[in-house]
């Protein structure tokens, strides 16, 4: 394999990887729902992204054509990731959870 | 012709799926549909039959995919045998569910036939896999069925019967898995064939994959100690649907004497289970006894008797001669078609006491009661082996077949205690009646189901000797895996 | 003539009153409808009769049960004669009398029906000529006489006397099957003839002991010996035709019958001797005591009736051949007079209205016709001189004094039998003195009696009349009869007997004199001894049998309702106690030798094993937190998905993945209606037992697992990946095998698709379950049923996910996909319409009702298959052709895409029939009907 | 150098769905559970993409797809649930 | 056109996805063409309301900003949640809406939602407010304008005008 | 490896085992999906373990054993129309009962039969 090539995918990966990793270290560590709300939602999207960034260039190298399919994870990923975290976040103001008491503004009324 | 063997599949298969197809709930043209089909079955099962009876195995081969790779259908004697019980126990069955117990839940004639399809499908398959499909399609209809009507009781039993086959069928993948890990094999025959060639680890797993199906079908054919849950649902079902159930036992029973009569019959493995089997057959028929005495309800009195059959059943499987065999099946046939009917009466009964329903307690008197007191007598006599019917052929039948004190005990007593049980109940329900129950005359064609069940005992009884001869010449097929494997694989695969 | 047809009649006769009644036939009528048949079976006995006096045996045979040696083969010797002369005759004369006793608003069609039967049984038990055939008919008279006792069913006492004794005699035909089944076992055949012919051969069979117990049981319980003697006072509650019948000639005689008619098979041991003669002694001394202080008259002759036939026992038990003939004399004998005394008996109720001897008194003066009738019929009882007890009381007492089996104690027969003979006398005397004299009746229900109907009084006037005659003349009466009968008792020939009045003086005359005058000495010491049995514990055998069976009912039901104890917990646990014992058997160290290589375990797997096993557990520890536990099961099943991509399978993965979503929407429809959580309810114990249970059961399988992967096999899977793709038309094994090799499978398991949703569709179908205003915490529901942004993401979804459906389908065939995993992810993008847009708005876009999309699709499936048939192929065979199209090129066709198709439709029509109407299930609800409407159209906005 | 990066990336993919399994376990609310579950559905996607780098196979392509396309249908569900009770009304 | 056609967006979208699965080859062009108008159709009745795309370039623009927004902000919102928590000021903020078109509105709370330190809450039942709840807000004010000058501007130009 | 898949299967039907011998219809229908996840995988690997072998023609030299994947395939969907119908009837216990108990109403009474 190219190393260059190689060295890209390894790339992509790691990186991927890594944003996945702080994703879910921000799941663990941020203390109040909502805040954690934000770490899985996009980091994690985004690590994903790194790693199909990475198989793609991998299989186009391999097959030596373009292999876009694996944009199409990421493409539904996009659309559906926001739905997920709009409706918990609508459960979570839905059943008043605790905040930050130093959150500004504040949950609606489900 | 050569399609026929599968046809009591499709038929059913076909009935039902029509019947999902009219979702405009015409009554009407549904118990059309679901007795034409269920009719068609006893010609096709009787050609079934007649096919069987030169001796010859039909092999039908699904796909055209030649056994062990495909799934094959297999029409031996045995399972011709069974596919005619099945279709002489469902018509009158569905035609008593025609008189109204159909309306009591929706879709019942369309699991009623998928039912039959399951039920026949798993007599006529050569192939283990496909016997646990066929198992999950009469279940899942059964599960449906057992449910058909209301009422907290029923959903109870329904929980208990669900539940437990469902544990069930996880056991049975365990086995299916570790015969396959074992064999590399589905197909019967040549499980059959590459079992007795197994040693060490892979003859040990087999020997575990053989007696977890045991537990299996044991649980299907209600064996101790697996039958507790029989009599609550059961006695809970709605009549036809009951009167149908009275085959499902037999299905287990079926599955132990065609997998341990075929698939487990040579090498090391032969004979697997048999004794515990004996011992377990005995155990069932005494304390089924004791459940028939101890009954406070008609239809949980039937359900013990049914439990009993399968105890007295078993014992003559366990003693697994031809004759055994033989004699064990004529009184298959008379105990399903004889305890199906006393589900159809205990239903009749209930229907003119009220409230009190099948409970055995001085009441109203059922509607009809001279035409039911006959037809309890003769049933009585029928299920607890008294001569003139055919429990008495059979009895003795076992009797001569399986030598053996205990089991004489055993049958003589537990028939003794059924008696005392049943003559109780009998006395109870009617001669203790202390008025006339309500008006309403006793429907025809639900008296006439009934009938047709229960008179099977006294044709069984005189037309005694074709019909033992002919469970004897199943029996002397059945012992003789060689010819089953040979048909299935092409001769000469055999090596039993 | 063949003697079935004889058999045969009394059965056929029974159709006739019934019929006759339904036509209103009068009671005379009736009563002939009934006696018709008997008669003709009677006439047609006089030419088979002749011959058998002549000395031949008529045998008739037909086949029925070859293969079980039970033949309708019959035989008339002079045994069975001399019983079947009894049997029709005495039946005859019941008949006639049961016309007059019989009310007039009595269902005497029914009551003649019943007799018939018992007749027709009664004939053939004592005709048989197969062992088998005997029992037959013995139990047909146990059966036919549980209708007779019973037949005043409304009266508690009759219901219970019938059942006690069908029990009994019930118990009795059981053992003598059993003997029978063993007698034939040594015999080698069930034919009386040749069963009486190896008489040695089953003496000398180690089963003697067995079968000579187990017969006796069948005879004892029927002929009512002690101790089984109790069931035949109870059955005095039939209706006194019935007694007379059934405890003079025929019923409790089929008992005795047997002691003679196996007499050459089985008497002349030492056992014979103590078992039959034990019996007959002390039945016959316990009946006449018995009798003696009955104040019920049926209930007197009841227990004399225990008394004659301990005497007819003990008899057959001396082993000698002139006993043997005495017994059968005093069979005959004994049937004639105690039919007559029960005529008499029934008479004397019929026309006082009780039974009771202490109110029935100086009858002589209102019925002397009726009181000389019954006075020489209990004369003949009591054995005095000129009737026909004396003659055979005498040849008993003779009997006893030539026995010597016993000894220096060999006088306690003789003894014995003149205490018997004494007690017999005062019973007599009694039933004379009590009935005819003694003062004035009391407080009578009817006064005052007259003397019955002519025509009632004509049977017991032939009775007593046959009394007299074989009393005084013997030789020329009953002699002949009683030659030949004798003869086939013994079954050779007859040993010499005198059948005279007079012998001399000698000790059995003595005998006869100490029980005559000892017996009026007894009775006329009645008085003390009544004052000294009223002050015994009173035994009512009834009440302790009935007690004693609803005592065994108790515990046989607290037995059952242990065992079916209603709960499913222990249920499981037995079944899965049995799985356990399986395993914990057959399991070993020695299944985990494996000889194939181990595949190497990396970091990942550990790790994702490792939180498979603590979703796993956690699962079951959280359980009670249901909707943590839905959570964490999710994460298992994810788990199991990558486990499938990681060994090579993504068609499971795939399936797998979206099963899990179905599933998990599923399980929280479901928590909408059930309990949010559940306090903790297991004690200690249960939760030790369950978890001993999974730990055997779960390692049990863990380690057949292991022990199936390390071992080598040889699989029929080469077969699949050679012909896949030449044979199956496709490249992806698993789909080539699924809709191909075995499609027949996946028919099936669709069809289980199909019918679970039939049957769901059925358990929700008016189902009432009330959804709750606020979640478990109390808080209200949102207002917002339908997000916005959910609504307005989830719908172009759809087409969306229909694509990717047909993309998986399409490609199925040669790569991971096909027809499940495309119907799933349909029917997952549906529901999410469902979810986010609500039933109301699905209801105008979709079918509103999934049944016939289920339908079609199994159809799809089923008529695929049914085609290969027009190909001259078996069901399912499979065909395919590449197609070749300009621009689009070369493409494959195969039969197996329709069936996948129809595996498509199924899955979709299946899923959303299950959780869309799971989801209307609220809409039915009243108070949810409001809340779940509201919003109905939210996101639609403008335009249609 | 892919040999290097593939472990590594493999084990920071696993450590994050253990944090997850974690956050899934210890809640302490539903949603915070619910959305664990959501990660790890992403995660998992993540997991198998590079499963199918290392085993140079397309054939796991369509099982991240369908994670991606139908896996927020659970996490949607138990919101819905938490908000409606009622998941189809 | 229309009638055959009543979401070209769609079925571009559909073709193109159909295209990225399969590779390309002239059958799956073909079958894809079919597909994108197929499927459309028939599924029309479930979203009656999409509203026309009015300018396809801002389209294509609008995409490029949200891509490059993820990638860039993402590494901020990972050192803030790497970093000590205290200091994030977070806070849920209301955004007034010009938006009206329903999907309009979904877009963008979709987009910010998947912009790094915001998520989209809760749309008001009057469509005319969007609540936001975000991790680290300095000025209310200054977020407010920034979304609708990067996202909801152009959202009304490419489906409102 | 296959002492992991073994230990794993083994916790799968031991949970499922414990769960479906409680008392609500719940932890049973739990219990029945862990034991069939179990039971699943048990099936799957009678075929043995493989990796990287995907039983496709031509993608794999030595492709893992097709048929039991076929079988597993069968009994997940097999599995799933039960579970399904177990819920519904767990409903309709619910419904009926009043109680979410297997055996129906309270403990107390769950163990006396209806007679
Ligand atoms: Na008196
Ligand atoms: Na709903």
């Amino acid at each position: 394999m190219n190393g260059i090539v190689e060295f890209l995918v390894s790339g992509f990966i790691l990186i991927g990887a890594v944003f996945a990793l702080v994703g879910s270290i921000g799941l663990v560590r941020l203390s109040d729902f909502y805040l954690r709300l934000h770490g899985p939602t996009k980091a994690s999207t985004l690590g994903v992204g790194g790693a199909i960034l990475g198989s793609l260039l991998f299989f186009s190298w391999q097959e030596r054509a373009l292999q876009l399919q694996e944009v199409l994870i990421v493409l539904f990923l996009f659309i559906t990731a926001p739905v997920s975290a709009h409706m918990l976040a609508k459960a979570a103001m839905h059943r008043n959870l605790k905040r930050r008491e130093d959150t500004r503004g504040g949950p609606w009324k489900q | 012709m050569e399609h026929l063997i599968i046809a009591p599949i499709l038929i059913p298969a076909f009935a039902g799926m029509l019947l999902l197809l009219e979702v405009r709930e015409r009554q009407r043209l549904r118990r059309f549909t679901g007795l034409l089909a269920t009719l068609a079955l006893i010609p096709v099962a009787l050609g079934l039959w007649q096919q069987a009876a030169t001796g010859e195995i039909g092999v039908y081969q699904l796909g055209d995919w030649r056994a062990p790779f495909g799934i094959v259908l297999v029409l031996d004697r045995l399972s011709a045998l069974m596919v005619l019980l099945t279709a002489v126990l469902a018509l009158p069955a569905l035609i008593y569910g025609s008189r109204g117990d159909d309306r009591r839940g929706a879709n019942f004639h369309g699991l009623f036939q998928l039912q039959l399809m399951g039920i026949n499908g798993a007599f006529l398959t050569g192939d283990l896999f496909n016997l646990f499909v066929f198992f999950e399609v009469l279940l899942i209809a059964s599960y449906g069925l057992a449910l058909h009507g209301r009422g907290p009781a029923r959903v109870k039993g329904g929980i208990h019967y669900v539940v437990l086959n469902l544990i069930g069928s996880a056991l049975f993948l365990v086995a299916l898995g570790l015969a396959y890990g074992t064999t590399g094999t589905l197909n019967m025959a040549d499980f059959a064939v590459k079992v007795s060639e197994l040693e060490g680890n892979s003859l040990d797993l087999a020997r575990l994959s053989g007696l977890l199906m045991w537990v299996v079908f044991g649980l299907k054919a209600a064996l101790f100690p697996l039958y507790f849950w029989l009599p609550a649902t059961y006695a809970s079902a709605t009549a036809p649907v009951a009167a149908l159930f009275a085959i499902m036992t037999k299905v287990g029973i079926y599955a132990i004497a065609r997998v341990y009569g075929l698939a487990f019959s040579g090498g090391a493995l032969a004979g697997l289970g048999r004794d515990p089997l004996w011992v377990i057959a005995l155990i069932t028929l005494g304390l089924a006894a004791v459940g028939v005495l101890g009954a406070r309800r008609l239809g949980e009195m039937v359900a013990y008797l049914l439990v009993m059959s399968v105890g007295t059943l078993m014992a003559g499987l366990a003693w697994s001669s031809p004759e055994a065999l033989g004699a064990m099946l004529y009184y298959l046939i008379h105990s399903t078609l004889v305890c199906g009917g006393l589900f159809l009466l205990a239903d009749l009964v209930t229907r003119g006491r009220g409230e009190l329903a099948d409970r055995l307690e001085a009441g109203p008197s059922p509607t009809g009661r001279g035409v039911l007191g006959v037809l309890f007598f003769a049933g009585a006599i029928a299920v607890v082996g008294l001569p003139p019917l055919s429990g008495f052929v059979g009895k003795v039948a076992l009797m001569q077949a399986v030598p053996a004190p205990l089991y004489w005990l055993f049958l003589l007593g537990g028939g003794l205690i059924a008696l005392i049980g049943l003559s109780r109940a009998g006395s109870t329900l009617f001669w203790r009646a202390t008025g006339d129950g309500e008006e309403r005359r006793l429907d025809g064609p639900r008296l006439a189901a009934t009938v047709a069940l229960l008179a099977t005992t006294p044709a069984l009884a005189i037309w005694g000797e074709p019909v033992l001869e002919a469970c004897l010449a199943v029996a002397g097929q059945w012992s003789q895996p060689g010819l089953y494997i040979d048909a299935v694989l092409g001769a000469g695969e055999s090596a039993l | 003539m063949n003697l079935s047809i004889l058999v045969l009649l009394p059965f056929l006769g029974a159709a006739l009153p019934p019929l006759a009644e339904r036509f209103r036939a009068s009671r005379t009528l009736l009563a002939l409808s009934a006696a018709a048949l008997p008669a003709l079976a009677l006439a047609l006995m006089v030419a088979p009769a002749r011959r058998v006096i002549a000395g031949d045996t008529v045998l008739s045979s037909l086949q029925w049960l070859p293969s079980l040696g039970l033949d309708l083969a019959f035989r008339l010797d002079g045994l069975s004669l001399m019983f079947a002369m009894l049997v029709l005759g005495i039946g005859l004369l019941i008949i006639l009398y049961a016309r007059y006793y019989l009310a007039a608003n009595e269902k005497a069609g029914r009551f003649y029906a019943y007799l018939l039967l018992f007749m027709g049984a009664m004939l053939g038990v004592v005709t048989s000529d197969n062992l088998l055939l005997l029992v037959v008919f013995w139990e047909l008279t146990s059966l036919s006489s549980f209708l007779l006792i019973g037949f005043w069913s409304h009266n508690s006492g009759a219901r219970k006397g019938a059942r006690m004794a069908l029990t009994v005699t019930g118990l009795g035909g059981l053992a003598l099957l059993a003997g029978v089944l063993l007698i034939g076992q040594v015999v080698g055949s069930y034919s009386l003839g040749e069963a009486l012919a190896s008489g040695d051969a089953i003496r000398a069979s180690g089963l003697y002991p067995l079968i000579l117990c187990l017969v006796l049981l069948g005879i004892f319980t029927k002929s009512a010996q002690f101790p089984f003697h109790f069931w035949l006072p109870h059955a005095m509650a039939a209706p006194t035709p019935v007694s007379a019948y059934l405890h003079s000639a025929t019923m409790v005689k089929a008992g005795v019958f047997l002691l003679a008619r196996f007499y050459p098979m089985l008497a002349g041991t030492n056992l014979w001797f103590d078992l039959v003669t034990l019996a007959g002694m002390a039945t016959l001394i316990w009946g006449a005591l018995a009798a003696l202080f009955q104040h019920d008259l049926k209930g007197l002759l009841a227990y004399s009736t225990i008394s004659h036939l301990g005497l007819i026992t003990l008899l057959f038990g001396l082993n000698t051949e002139l006993a043997a003939v005495a017994a059968v004399f005093h069979i005959i004998n004994h049937a004639t007079f105690k039919a007559s005394l029960f005529m008499a008996a029934g008479i004397i109720d019929h026309e006082t209205g009780t039974r009771d001897m202490r109110r029935i008194n100086g009858l002589w003066r209102y019925m002397p016709y009726t009181a000389v009738l019954a006075m020489v019929a209990s004369a003949a009882m009591a054995g005095v001189p000129l009737l026909n007890g004396f003659l055979s009381k005498e040849m008993f007492f003779a009997e006893t004094l030539q026995s010597d089996r016993l000894g220096a104690m060999s006088w306690v027969l003789p003894l014995g039998a003149t205490l018997g003979g004494v007690l017999s006398v005062a019973y007599s005397a009694r039933f004379i003195h009590d009935v005819f004299f003694n003062g004035e009746p009391v407080n009578l229900p009817k006064f005052p009696p007259h003397e019955p109907p002519r025509y009632m009084k004509v049977p017991v006037e032939i009775l007593v009349a046959l009394c007299v005659a074989v009393g005084v003349f013997p030789a020329l009466t009953v002699a002949g009869l009683l030659a030949v009968a004798g003869t086939a008792t013994l079954g050779g020939t007859l040993p010499e007997y005198h059948l005279s009045i007079w012998h001399g003086f000698n000790l059995p005359l003595l005998m006869s004199v100490v029980a005559l005058v000892g017996g009026v000495l007894v009775y006329s010491q009645r008085q003390r001894l009544f004052r000294w049995h009223a002050r015994l514990p009173e035994i009512n055998a009834n009440l302790i049998f009935e007690r004693a069976m609803q005592a065994v009912a108790r515990f046989a039901g607290a037995l059952s309702g242990r065992l079916r104890n209603g709960s499913l917990q222990t249920y499981v646990a037995w079944l899965l106690a049995v799985v356990s014992l399986v395993l914990l058997t057959q399991l070993g160290p020695h299944l985990l030798s494996g000889e194939r290589a181990l595949l190497p375990l990396d970091g990942v797997a550990l790790l994702a094993g490792a939180m498979l096993i603590v979703a796993a557990v956690i699962t079951a520890i959280l359980h009670r937190h249901r909707m943590t536990a839905i959570m964490s099961i999710s994460v298992v099943g994810l788990v199991v998905s990558l486990v499938f991509v990681r060994f090579s399978a993504p068609d499971l993965a795939l399936t797998q993945l979206s099963v899990e979503v179905v599933t998990v929407m599923l399980l929280i429809l479901a928590m909408y209606f059930l309990p949010v959580r559940t306090s903790a309810e297991s004690g200690v114990f249960r939760v030790s037992r369950d978890l001993f249970l999974s730990v055997v059961v779960g390692g049990g399988v863990g380690v057949m697992a292991f022990a199936m992967m390390t071992s080598d096999f040889n699989s029929i899977s080469g077969f699949f990946l050679e012909n896949a793709k030449p044979g199956g038309g496709g490249t992806n094994v698993v789909n080539v095998i699924l809709v191909d090799f075995r499609g027949f499978d996946t028919f099936g398991e669709i069809t289980v698709l199909g019918i679970a949703a039939m049957g769901i569709y059925a358990l929700l179908k008016d189902l009432k379950l009330t959804s709750p205003g606020a979640d478990a915490t109390g808080r209200p529901w949102a207002r917002d049923a339908h997000p916005l942004v959910l609504v307005t993401i989830s719908r172009p979804l759809l087409p969306l996910a229909l694509l990717v459906s047909v993309y998986i389908f399409l490609r199925g065939h040669n790569l991971p996909g096909g027809g499940f995993i495309a119907g799933l992810v349909t029917s997952v993008a549906l529901l999410l319409q469902y979810v986010a847009s609500g039933v109301g708005w699905m209801h105008h876009r979709m079918p509103g009702d999934y049944h016939p999309v289920v339908a079609l699709g199994l159809l799809l499936a089923g008529i695929t298959g049914v085609a290969s048939w027009l190909f001259g192929h078996p069901f399912l065979t499979s065909t395919f052709d590449y197609i070749h199209w300009p621009l689009v090129g070369k493409f494959e066709v195969a039969s197996a895409m329709l069936f996948d198709t129809g595996v498509f439709l199924t899955v979709v029509g299946a899923t959303l029939l299950m959780l869309a109407n799971l989801g209307k299930l609220s809409l039915l609800d009243d108070k949810g009907a409001g809340a779940a409407y509201d919003g109905d159209e939210t996101g639609q906005g403008g335009g249609a | 150098m892919l040999e290097i990066a593939l472990p590594i990336a493999f084990g920071l993919f696993v450590l994050a769905l253990l944090l997850n399994l974690y956050r899934l376990l210890r809640g302490p609310t539903l949603p915070d559970r619910a959305l664990a579950l959501d990660t790890m559905y992403i995660n998992t996607i993540g997991l198998i993409v590079l499963y199918g780098i290392s085993s140079d196979s397309k054939l796991y392509f369509e099982a991240a797809m369908l994670i991606a396309l139908i896996g927020f249908v659970s996490t949607v569900a138990v919101a819905k649930y938490m908000l409606r009770g009622d998941i189809i009304e | 056109m229309s009638r055959l056609l009543p979401f070209p967006l769609l079925s571009l979208f559909l073709w193109a996805t159909w295209m990225l699965l399969n590779g390309f080859s002239w059958g799956h062009a073909l079958l894809g063409l079919v597909l994108a108008v197929v499927l459309p159709l028939g599924t029309q009745s479930f979203w009656p309301n999409v509203p026309r795309l009015r300018n396809f370039p801002k389209l294509v623009r609008f995409v490029l900003v949200v891509h490059w927004d993820i990638l860039t902000a993402n590494v901020a919102v990972a050192i803030l949640i790497i970093g000590p928590p205290r200091r994030l000021r977070p806070g849920f903020v209301e955004l007034p809406l010009d938006l009206s078109d329903e999907f309009a509105i979904t877009l963008l709370a979709s987009t910010i939602s998947l912009t790094p330190g915001t998520v989209s809450a809760d749309v008001s039942e009057d469509r005319r407010t969007l609540l936001i709840h975000a991790l680290d807000v300095d000025d209310e004010g200054a977020m407010i304008e920034q979304i609708k000058q990067r996202y909801e501007r152009p959202l009304k130009e490419i489906f409102e005008c | 490896m296959e002492v992991m898949i073994a230990l794993m299967i083994a916790t799968l039907v031991g949970s499922g085992v414990y769960l479906t011998l409680r008392a609500r219809t719940f932890p049973v229908i739990l219990g029945i999906t862990l034991l069939s996840y179990g039971v699943n995988l048990f099936v799957f690997v009678s075929g043995r373990l493989s990796l990287n072998q995907v039983p496709v023609v031509g993608m794999s030299e030595n492709p893992s054993d097709p048929l039991p994947q076929a079988l597993v395939l069968t009994a997940i969907v097999i599995g799933f129309a039960m579970t399904a119908f177990l819920v519904v009837l767990a409903l309709r216990g619910q419904g009926e009962m009043n109680s979410d108990h297997v055996d129906g109403g309270s403990d107390g009474e769950s163990h006396k039969e209806d007679r």
